[in-house]
């Protein structure tokens, strides 16, 4: 609905538009209060307790609790909010990029020593769908 | 009066700045690029800058989701590292420059910018690692830092002729400060990286050689850049380049290219440096 | 399409909405000043617009010194009227429309407005009297709301230019948007006041009556007045004159002037308000 | 120091500047502060150990313990901020109008009653002295 959806063609890709802002604004918001030490502590407690401080949907709350890192992109998440949830769980982010594009952490990083995801075949859904 | 002698645009991959702080430099994974850092501070060691003006983005460290602003020029003494979960960087306070900082900021708003003025703000590794990269571990930063943080997270971020247009109000800024000032401009952030999604980990070589070569060779191309041509071909945070328009921006048409390295993978990034010389100025 | 149907200038004195929560309408210093306000009140009634744009400041209620934002719009599908000290104002809570107001944002960023946006904000009486001016003292407010908070307390504010020019980029958007909705744009603020040093209570119609003469026969006259001479000629509360250059950058060169009324005293300020139609949506 | 300095100029009028903006700060942090009732409950019992919150500089403290409003202005205070101070103290905007143009309050109820401070003599330093 935005004046431009274009990149909505690149594949893997979530963009962080208005929408998305709006939709994760609880989940982000529920993400930036783990940078507080007291709410770190009281999230370890009672994840689900803590948890309930954020009017997020169901949904939501089950992307956190089953660190579901694609999960939560779907429903409004921005990476850079969702990593605290990782820093949290001491993960790194090649961990959680591995487990986002549906490898290995040690896949990732071997991916990543051979030059990074090459654009071929990952830069248009249109594309990828006429090259079947 | 003040002037630019030069810029410095780098990548400012957190890893970097956490393989320093844990003294990781000669590990194998870590010692190619530390060595390709060399140069660029032997460079910086000889300009020595009075003051730089560092162009960044916050990742959810000083900022949220309830006010997300373009562009903040930071006005303050000082800022503080923040702390981005694993405690705050073991490296020195931030000293700025008050008054320089509000006459830039006085002067961008009246050449119609839009900037918000932060009189306090913590600065995370987008601002932090820019200094390690140039500077490495010193007792205290030789420089006086100006910050300028821009949204690059939330869509729309400014355009890339936005971009270049408020480096030349920068420019005009600093020429009408009757101190005498050293000022070197960091663009920071990029080069082509993707954190989120199925595509994480993508990278896009020729993409960063195109605009390393055009901040040379054709900014003005290099201003056309649309939103999804960066989304699509640098990477959802490679968007993160538009910085380094900051700085070309801010610079004259009379620049050598001093230096220039280029390494992948630095974490799931691809790490690129270019520094400039004003050649006036040499 | 949505399109803009009209535009009001209104001063937004914090006194007169406290006249209208204690109900002081038949006193003989607020008598008036309300009756002056019905033309207005039949007019919108008439109008009925589905969106306000309301341009406004904040006075220190939902932002402070820390980050002082030019412009700010928001993006929330509330917000709650400020607790100033003295409770918030018994006035509905104020509803936006968020995807409204998301495509103007993004309209306003491509177009290089380097707007920050609000997911949550608390508006206070520069907000909430425009509302009572226009509609007394409804259950609810009979429209949604699209508040644009513009700095004009901290030196410098946005020129008088390129307020008119965020003005003229509005209207774009509104009419890139494909839901069929009536708006109207408020400019708030001024008229000529001072509420601060020895010149408290400095009131100059004369000026007033040239810049509401203005808007209507020369606006692009009006778009060059500078900081000074607001300060000095319409007081150094009065610069906030600039949101209505807004709401008139907003209008087409098309319009009618429909009513127009100027009081002295309200509190400590000269009270204007004005009211134009689009030619072409009567 | 700013690019441009004409206000200067202007009788009885600080404007808000840079300069002004950082010089002020803590003083307006702490009237900002008085938004909160348990804010206000504290500077209510202890005045000075809640001030003592605010590195100010004594004279900043001065103005505010003697509610000198034109004081604080000259020391970077903004009149939205101070007058945070004057709610706190059930004090009109007249009253404090009043007091910084050194009348009383009826005085200048009156002034403004008859169509306000009028611009004769009230637009220029340069323009008074040439007047003598
Ligand atoms: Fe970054
Ligand atoms: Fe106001």
């Amino acid at each position: 609905m935005g004046l431009n959806d274009d990149y909505e063609d690149i594949p893997g890709t979530y963009v962080f538009n208005g929408r998305r802002c709006r939709e994760g604004y609880h989940l982000n918001k529920f993400c930036k209060s783990l940078d507080v030490e007291a709410n770190r502590e009281a999230f370890r407690s009672d994840a689900s307790a803590y948890m309930d401080q954020f009017p997020m949907t169901d949904h939501q709350r089950k992307t956190i609790e089953e660190r579901d890192w694609l999960g939560m992109l779907k429903v409004g998440g921005n990476i850079y909010y969702t990593f605290k949830i990782a820093i949290f769980d001491r993960l790194s982010m090649q961990h959680v990029g591995g487990e986002m594009s549906g490898i290995t952490v040690d896949e990732f990083r071997q991916m990543m020593l051979d030059g990074g995801r090459m654009p071929k075949n990952n830069t248009s859904k249109a594309e990828n769908a006429k090259n079947g | 009066m003040a002037r630019i002698i030069g810029g410095v645009g780098t990548s400012h991959v957190p890893a970097l700045g956490a393989a320093s702080d844990h003294n990781k430099h000669d590990e194998p994974y870590w010692k190619p690029l530390f060595d390709g850092l060399g140069p660029a501070r032997k460079w910086i060691e000889k300009a020595k800058p009075d003051v730089v003006i560092l162009v960044f983005n916050d990742h959810a460290s000083a900022f949220s989701v309830e006010l997300i602003n373009t562009f903040v020029l930071g006005v303050a003494d000082d800022y503080q590292p923040a702390d981005e979960g694993y405690g705050p960087r073991p490296v020195p306070l931030v000293v700025g420059n008050a008054a320089f900082s509000s006459h830039i900021a006085e002067s961008l708003v009246m050449d119609e910018f839009d900037i918000a003025i932060a009189n306090e703000m913590d600065v995370d590794h987008g601002l932090t690692v820019p200094l390690t990269v140039m500077y490495d571990k010193p007792e205290q930063w030789p420089c006086q830092v100006i910050p300028l943080c821009v949204n690059v997270i939330k869509y729309p971020q400014p355009t890339g002729n936005r971009c270049f247009n408020i480096g030349k109000a920068i420019r005009k800024a600093v020429e009408s400060y009757p101190q005498d000032l050293r000022v070197v401009i960091f663009g920071t952030g990029g080069m082509s990286h993707q954190l989120q999604g199925e595509r994480a980990g993508f990278v896009n070589s020729e993409f960063d050689h195109m605009f390393m070569d055009g901040l040379i060779e054709d900014p003005a191309r290099l201003t056309k850049i649309g939103h999804t041509e960066y989304l699509r071909d640098a990477g959802s945070e490679g968007i993160e380049l538009i910085m380094w328009l900051i700085m070309r921006g801010a610079l004259s048409d009379d620049i050598e290219e001093v230096y220039r390295f280029y390494h992948v993978p630095v974490s799931n990034s691809a790490y690129g440096l270019i520094v400039f010389d004003e050649k006036s100025e040499v």
